[in-house]
């Protein structure tokens, strides 16, 4: 590991808050996808502190946070733990370092897209644009939807905001340059 | 009362939230004015791709609000509350930010000023909903689930890990309150709906808890929520347990039909046990 | 003293080796100062703090006739008083010196040598300036009573007290609670040694209760206190026990017949209950009951009861006792107030009050005591021994939201519990921590100790702890949850007890005394000792020391340490008797004074009273301590703080800026 | 409720002379301070009147006030002698007295406050040219409204006319011409209006509508003063200027009710000017004005009382340089007192804000 | 540190607490953290002495900054005494203010003893602050 490479997460807010951090436990402990994350919060910030940006850029751990504060809420040092994860997932999306086997970022990417073409989230139709990226999920979810429309909680048509346009112009205003290719 | 109600994308494809809010609303005589034109908040995704673009989406609703006339915001989904009340401390605490946004929306011909407060709908209830006064629900052990992020990170509705907003309320509009430790805990939101194997284990605890504890249904304050534990019961065997919107207990509590609530649409029927002489 | 008509000042600038002089160029600044008004003599010197230097000040006041001094040199507060001496045995009163701070000030902290030497001639022109309108100053010599009040009766406060009244002065003992002994007394071991609380503690209690030099005031707490060091004045308010104690033979029969048994018992930590008349504990110093009045049929309920009163044989018992006061005289004041524990509730992923078998660190030291709820067995609430428990390091410490700091005794008594528990039940004992901390003799050996005993260590503060269940084998206990930090892995350990091992905070009511005494406390409400290193046991109120945990979280080693060292500083103070006030205090001018009590509402030190028949405020000089808030609330400048006046102050303002 | 009574008289003073007489012959009050012509000066000056039969001068009506009477009404409230007092003061005058009060100045234990509602002063030459002319001033002044305009240009901008913290207000304002409307302000002065035995009467309908308007006439004025002021003295240049030629005679401070010191700091040692002293300064700048520290006087003086400074104008009245010092004064003023949230005069209660400090940092107070 | 701003020298006056920014001076020099020569002390026992007179001596004799440093609140030797200070900072600020001088050239820093970074840093930030306000309206003044 090299110790000279500068940091892509410098910008991030409250960075270094991270600094502060006494590695308890308590945020890994708390946190419900802990297992299945390769390092969990604590271990995330201490590979950060140590500069193995590397590690981090490819770690699925921001991928797994569900939101759910129970972290942020219990931290002793008050370190917004979510947040930082957020803005992880800001700086490892622009990277283009996510994992490539984890779902979340297709998943976040079909939301998003859904978005930004018509303003608003309809399940059915974001669930479709992630199924042709994972057709045995989308497989798996048909009989879900079948019982989804039978109690007429299915639809397929998207709901959109009056002037689409305008929610892409402001994806367009908040455009960020990639990072890297 | 008057309130100016968001939504959010989840609200018209719930198992009767939209139903039961607006039955429970005019029967409250509760005026719900929709935001005009409201857009997705950005939900938990938004804020791990963009932080400006996340702030510009949910602040939308706020420049959008301002000419209505209304200084508090409500909203009935947990994600929609968190995501909106988290871009509303992000604008107080970050100027450059807040001109950044200001700058975006001007762009899109809206003007924002202020910030409106962000508010549950459960707290309209609980002041709305008059005392019960009668035994029918008496009998009924109801769980209480609030999930993540009407709590939490703020923890200024009530405390963070064993709120009791949502038993008080319970209890005083007639019901029967069974308390349990899972009231809080998370459910596996939208990772539940892409990793559901590996999910599964926290729907199941949930439900366990609040099965074991002895309550007949669950009520809980989020489509999200209501939705991920509805459906974590279908997978197993076993006699289900109803998951219910507050907003459908607090319409049975007002003497409305089910129907009218939208308690059809449950994945895990709830006819027998709302069952009453 | 010789006649101060036309001021003749001395300056001299001090080369400091190399430190000023180089830097400086002190040739051109005392060039410079020679030709000021009223400059009789401008030199420099390599060391003028030396024993030529100061020669060469002596030698110049007499054969000059100087009248004034100024030395540029390094801080006041390095040399300040060096030269007041010098001054002082050339036969010149020693405030008529100033000081030009030109080391730390200019030559060490200006790099450009030319600047230096302008700004070096700058503030010693402000000294010259200053040291015109300087005046003679007296101080006084004040007598100390002999007599030590010791407020606060555990471990900290019983020792100051020994220690004090070992060394032949008059002692009083002021605790709140109806018997000594605080928080040790509720202890069963004391880590590292596993010395018996008790049999360490109750000779001690006795050697107090018994000590010819000490006067013991339980169920009391201090009124209020006036004067100054050498001679405070405490007014001690005992409260009524209802119990005579000079009849009281401690039989404890009104105990066995009172009738009101279920008072919570706040010894036992709400583990179990005592009467309406109680001594907390069986071996209470005194061994005199007090009546809970709050609780007592009669005092409290206004009803017919009296049955302690029936079978008292010695007429001990008086439902009519009032409060009463008592005016003590003290020479010094020993602190010694101690700690509580930290309230865990607000802690709610703990779970404490919400699960019973939940316990704090004190509930767990009465569980765990020979005279508590069970006698010493460590059992559940359903009287069954636990097979697994839990301990939980930094509950409330090293916490932002709570207490941020580390409580310095909770790894410790942790490591005793877990000690205790395996001794007495064998049970599987765990200690989630988050760093073991045991900076002490024999301290890391204990927990070597332990470790060997088999006590598992799990490097992990614990994220949660719920009665939720995995496995239906589980049902009725508790799961506790943690990242184990060093293997990486999430635990869930079900276990039948936990305990959560609760930080210090300051005692209740420390802030009242705080406000009686003067004393500061830091942010986290601990009292502020003088200085963290060098001065830790005196205060900034002199003739007032700390013992024990009311300064900090402490372990009863330290505390003892530290009361032994605040009673030698009280001793040093009685044994010289003598206490010189000090100059710069204030003064207030009764022709100038136009009585607005202005200084009176902004004195901290109650230093100012005033005179009725002449409508003016004076100065107790006393108990001033010169920090000139009535200087600055005086508009027509009738107060003035000696050596920081008015035209002392505006002189050097003045000159700085020519 | 307040209690209204109202005396008509053949003339406004005789109205509040018989009002005044009858506390003292009915033994009510042990003597009351009020202003009172003297055989030597149309000019009322305040007067110790102990005896019924010695009411005969008082004009306390008259628009003129020589001296802000608070300085004289603490003086003889200087502590509390068994004896009972009325004091008949103008508003500021009244506010003035709450702030020494404060400062332990008097008290007013044993003290009756009767307030006039102040339609304002004239300075004193204007007053004695109308008084050459008119006999009865007070009476005049209240009719004749060209007089009106005469008044200090300090008490055009007064918003504060109707006193507070009186026992009893006396006013004219709306009442029916020759005639003294009294209304108790506590429940001292409500006792005091019933003993006296005086005509009741309610409160005159029209009364509000002229306030208000007079209220809107002053806050104008005051707004325009202020701004005017404020651009007057924006630089320390522009300040140099205007107290060009202050002669530091200190009648400003002399004058002022609430500079309540017994000696002021500049005429103590503190400022007593070496030769030496003067000579360094003349050649740090090239020259010295003299007297020296005028200007350090002023902004020594704003700091000591704006929090305090009642706005009675007396401080331009006095100066014999024509200094605007009320101007400059009353702006600064309610600057400061904006600052901290002050109003002198307000409640004997109130703090003075430097003796107070909080413990936490109040929001608009320094980092 | 500070830019070369033609040749203007601000002349500052520093009033502070000896027990603690006058202390973190002292350490400011033992540690050699350097600064601005533009700064002049006067040792006050405590920010609470501070005589309004003195700030206004200290501008009409031609200072561009005055310079308060006192104790953390909580931390003063006195008590209270920076907190007697703290309460007459705005009526300082406004009076100066009016009279046309910035009111940042009013500063009131908190520096422990111990502080002798912080006092560097503070000290050289007011310079630099005063330095690009540039000289005092008091300065071109013939009279006072």
């Amino acid at each position: 590991m090299s110790h000279n490479e500068s940091n892509p997460f410098a910008a991030i807010t409250q960075l270094e808050r991270i600094n502060q951090c006494i590695q308890c436990g308590t945020c890994s402990g708390s946190c419900p996808l802990a297992d299945l994350m390769d390092h969990a919060p604590r271990e995330l910030f201490a590979l950060l502190r140590e500069g193995a940006y590397e590690e981090v850029l490819h770690s699925n751990t921001p991928w797994f946070c569900v939101s759910c504060y129970a972290c942020m809420v219990r931290c002793p040092r008050e370190i917004p733990v979510t947040d930082l994860m957020y803005a992880f997932k800001e700086v490892i999306a622009r990277q283009g370092t996510a994992p490539k086997n984890h779902k979340m970022p297709d998943m976040y990417q079909a939301f998003s897209r859904s978005i930004k073409d018509t303003g608003k989230v309809t399940e059915s139709l974001v669930m479709g644009r992630y199924g042709m990226k994972h057709p045995l999920d989308a497989l798996k979810s048909i009989p879900l939807a079948v019982k989804m429309q039978m109690r007429g909680r299915l639809e397929l048509k998207a709901q959109k905001v009056a002037d689409p346009k305008s929610i892409a112009r402001l994806f367009a205003l908040t455009e960020i340059p990639q990072d890297k290719p | 009362m008057k309130i100016c109600f968001y939504p959010g994308c989840s609200f018209a494809t719930s198992a009767g939230y939209r139903e039961s809010t607006e039955a429970v609303c005019r029967k409250l005589d509760i005026e719900l004015n929709e935001i005009p034109d409201w857009n997705c908040c950005g939900a938990t995704v938004m804020f791990g791709d963009n932080k400006l673009r996340a702030t510009a989406l949910a602040a939308r609703h706020f420049a959008l609000v301002q000419p209505m006339g209304f200084a508090e915001l409500v909203t009935g989904c947990n994600a929609c509350y968190a995501t909106l009340r988290k871009a509303a401390r992000l604008l107080a605490a970050d100027e450059e930010l807040f001109r950044k946004t200001q700058a975006v929306l001007h762009n899109l011909g809206l003007d924002l000023d202020r910030i409106p407060k962000i508010r549950h709908l459960l707290e309209v209830l609980v002041e709305a909903m008059p005392d019960s006064t009668s035994d029918k629900y008496k009998t009924l052990a109801v769980g209480a689930y609030y999930g993540c992020q009407l709590t939490r990170p703020d923890q200024e509705l009530d405390k963070g890990n064993y709120p009791q907003i949502l038993e008080h309320f319970l209890s005083r509009i007639g019901f029967a309150v069974q308390e349990h430790s899972a009231s809080t805990r998370c459910c596996g939101a939208s990772h539940a709906v892409i990793y559901q194997n590996e999910c599964q284990g926290l729907s199941q605890r949930i439900i366990g808890e609040i099965k074991g504890k002895g309550a007949q249904v669950i009520t809980t304050v989020c489509p999200l929520c209501q939705f991920n534990l509805d459906l974590a019961q279908n997978q197993k065997n076993g006699p289900g347990l109803p998951v219910t919107y507050f907003t459908q207990l607090a319409g049975l509590a007002l003497g409305l039909a089910p129907a009218e609530l939208g308690l059809n649409k449950l994945l895990v029927s709830a006819d027998k046990v709302l069952t009453r002489p | 003293m010789t006649t101060q008509n036309k001021p003749r000042i001395g300056v001299y600038i001090c080369h400091c080796g190399m430190n000023i002089a180089p830097r400086v160029d002190v040739e051109e600044v005392a060039r410079f100062i020679q030709e000021l008004d009223h400059v009789a003599v401008a030199r420099d010197y390599k060391f003028m703090c030396s024993n030529p230097g100061q020669d060469m000040i002596i030698h110049d006041i007499k054969e000059l006739g100087l009248n004034r001094v100024v030395v540029a040199s390094c801080s006041p507060r390095m040399h300040e008083k060096t030269f007041r001496n010098a001054v002082k045995t050339a036969g010149l009163n020693p405030y008529y010196f100033q000081m030009a701070n030109i080391r730390e000030q200019v030559s060490w902290v200006t790099k450009d040598s030319r600047e230096a030497t302008e700004k070096a001639k700058s503030l010693v022109a402000a000294a010259v300036g200053r040291v015109f309108f300087h005046q003679p100053l007296d101080t006084r010599e004040v007598t100390v009573a002999k007599s030590v009040l010791v407020i606060g009766g555990g471990i900290a406060g019983m020792q100051a007290a020994l220690t004090s009244a070992n060394a032949g002065y008059q002692v009083y003992l002021v605790e709140r609670e109806p018997s000594i002994g605080g928080h040790m007394a509720k202890f069963d071991k004391t880590f590292p040694t596993l010395d018996c609380a008790a049999c360490i503690m109750t000779p001690k209690m006795v050697d107090v209760l018994q000590h010819p030099g000490i006067t013991l005031f339980t169920w009391s707490e201090v009124e209020k206190v006036e004067g100054f060091i050498g001679n405070f004045e405490v007014t001690v308010k005992k409260k009524p026990r209802y119990v005579d104690e000079t009849k009281c033979t401690g039989c404890g029969t009104c105990m066995q017949k009172c009738p009101t048994k279920k008072v919570i018992s706040e010894f036992n930590e709400g583990l179990s209950y005592r009467t309406a008349i109680y001594t907390p504990f069986p071996q209470a110093v005194p061994n005199v009951p007090v009546i809970d009045a709050d609780h007592c049929r009669v005092l409290g309920q206004n009803k017919k009861c009296g049955v302690c009163a029936k079978f008292c044989e010695t007429k001990a018992i008086d439902f009519e006792q009032k409060p009463e006061f008592v005016t003590l005289k003290a020479g010094a004041i020993i602190t010694a107030t101690g700690f509580q524990a930290f309230n865990p509730t607000s802690l709610e992923q703990y779970g404490y009050g919400r699960f019973p078998e939940v316990y704090t660190s004190l509930e767990f030291e009465r569980l765990n005591n020979a005279t508590g709820p069970t006698s010493g067995k460590v059992v559940m609430k359903n009287g069954k021994v636990p097979e697994r428990v839990a301990i939980i390091h930094c509950v409330g410490s090293r916490d932002t939201r709570h207490r941020k700091y580390c409580s310095r005794v909770c790894c410790m008594y942790s490591m005793k519990f877990a000690h205790l528990l395996r001794e007495k039940t064998g049970a599987e004992v765990w200690e989630f921590y988050i760093d073991i901390r045991s900076p002490g003799k024999l301290y890391e050996e204990f927990y070597n100790r332990v470790q060997e005993e088999g006590v598992r260590f799990i490097r992990g503060r614990v994220a949660e702890i719920t009665d939720i269940i995995d496995d239906p084998g589980d049902q009725g206990r508790l799961t506790v949850i943690a990242e184990s930090t060093l293997t990486r892995r999430t635990v869930r350990l079900p276990v039948d007890m936990v305990v959560l091992s609760v930080g210090l905070e300051p005692a209740k009511g420390s802030e009242d005394i705080g406000r009686l005494l003067g004393l500061s406390r830091d942010g986290d409400g601990w009292f502020n000792e003088l200085h963290a290193k060098l001065a830790p046991v005196a205060t900034p109120i002199n003739g007032i020391f700390l013992a024990g945990c009311c300064q900090g979280p402490k372990d009863i080693p330290d505390t003892v340490a530290q009361s032994m060292g605040a009673a030698g500083e009280a001793i040093a103070l009685l044994a010289r008797g003598k206490v010189t006030t000090q100059a710069e205090i204030s003064r207030i001018d009764p022709d100038l004074c136009s009585g607005c009590k202005s200084c009176i509402e902004s004195c901290t030190y109650s230093a100012i009273r005033f005179d009725e028949a002449r409508k003016v405020a004076v100065v107790n000089e006393a108990l001033c301590m010169g920090c000139g808030s009535c200087a600055a609330a005086c508009p027509s400048s009738a107060a003035g703080v000696k050596h920081f006046t008015d035209k002392q102050v505006m002189a050097e303002i003045e000159a700085l800026l020519m | 409720m307040s209690v209204y009574a109202m005396v008509k008289e053949k003339s406004l003073t005789e109205a509040v002379k018989t009002a005044l007489t009858r506390l003292l012959s009915q033994d009510l009050v042990d003597a009351v301070l009020v202003a009172a012509k003297s055989p030597y000066s149309a000019l009322p000056m305040p007067t110790l009147v102990a005896e019924a039969s010695a009411m005969d001068g008082i004009d306390p009506l008259a628009p003129a006030a020589p001296f802000n009477a608070a300085r004289q009404a603490a003086t003889v409230s200087r502590q509390a002698t068994g004896k009972r007092l009325a004091l008949v003061l103008r508003p500021c005058e009244i506010r003035a007295l709450i702030e020494l009060v404060k400062l332990n100045q008097c008290t007013l234990e044993n003290v009756v406050i009767i307030g006039i509602e102040c339609l304002g002063r004239m300075e004193n030459e204007v007053f004695l040219n109308h008084a050459a002319v008119h006999a009865d001033m007070a009476a005049e002044f209240q009719k004749n409204t060209s007089l009106q305009d005469d008044i200090t240009r300090t008490c055009k901008m007064c918003e504060q006319f109707t006193p507070t913290h009186a026992d009893i207000v006396m006013s004219t304002l709306g009442a029916p011409e020759n005639a003294v409307l009294f209304a108790s302000g506590t429940e001292t002065g409500e006792a005091l209006l019933k003993e006296l035995g005086l005509p009741t009467a309610e409160n005159p309908a029209g009364s509000e509508t002229v306030t208000r308007q007079l209220l809107e006439k002053r806050a104008a004025c005051k707004k325009e003063v202020f701004a005017e002021t404020s651009e007057k003295i924006n630089s320390i240049e522009k300040f140099e200027q205007m107290i060009a030629t202050c002669l530091n005679c200190y009648n400003c401070r002399q004058a002022c009710p609430v500079c309540y010191c017994r000696e002021c700091v500049f005429l103590t040692d503190v400022f007593a000017a070496r030769p030496e002293a003067l000579l360094r300064r003349a050649q740090k700048r090239g020259a010295v004005k003299l007297p020296t520290d005028t200007t350090m006087f002023h902004l020594t003086r704003l700091s000591h009382i704006a929090h305090s400074c009642v706005g009675c104008g007396q401080c331009s009245s006095v100066c014999p340089s024509n200094i605007p010092v009320a101007d400059i004064f009353t702006t600064v003023a309610a600057q400061v007192q904006a600052r901290y949230d002050y109003v002198p005069g307000r409640d004997v209660g109130e703090p003075i804000p430097y003796l107070m400090f909080e413990e936490k940092q109040k929001s608009g107070e320094s980092k | 540190m500070v830019k070369s701003m033609s040749d203007f020298q601000p002349k500052i006056i520093a009033l502070v607490c000896n027990w603690c920014t006058y202390t973190a001076a002292d350490l400011a020099g033992t540690s050699r953290l350097g600064y601005p020569a533009n700064i002049r002390m006067v040792r006050m026992m405590c920010t609470g002495m501070i005589d309004p007179k003195y700030i206004l001596k200290a501008f009409l004799d031609g200072a561009d900054g005055v310079f308060i440093g006192g104790c953390h609140p909580g931390d003063c030797h006195y008590i209270n005494g920076n907190l007697k200070f703290r309460k007459r900072m705005p009526g300082m600020e406004t009076i100066i203010k009016q009279f046309g001088f910035d009111e940042n050239r009013l500063r009131l820093r908190w520096i422990g003893a111990s502080e002798g970074p912080e006092f560097q840093h503070h000290i050289t930030d007011f310079i630099q602050t005063i330095q690009e306000m540039g000289p005092s309206p008091a300065q071109g003044l013939m009279v006072l």
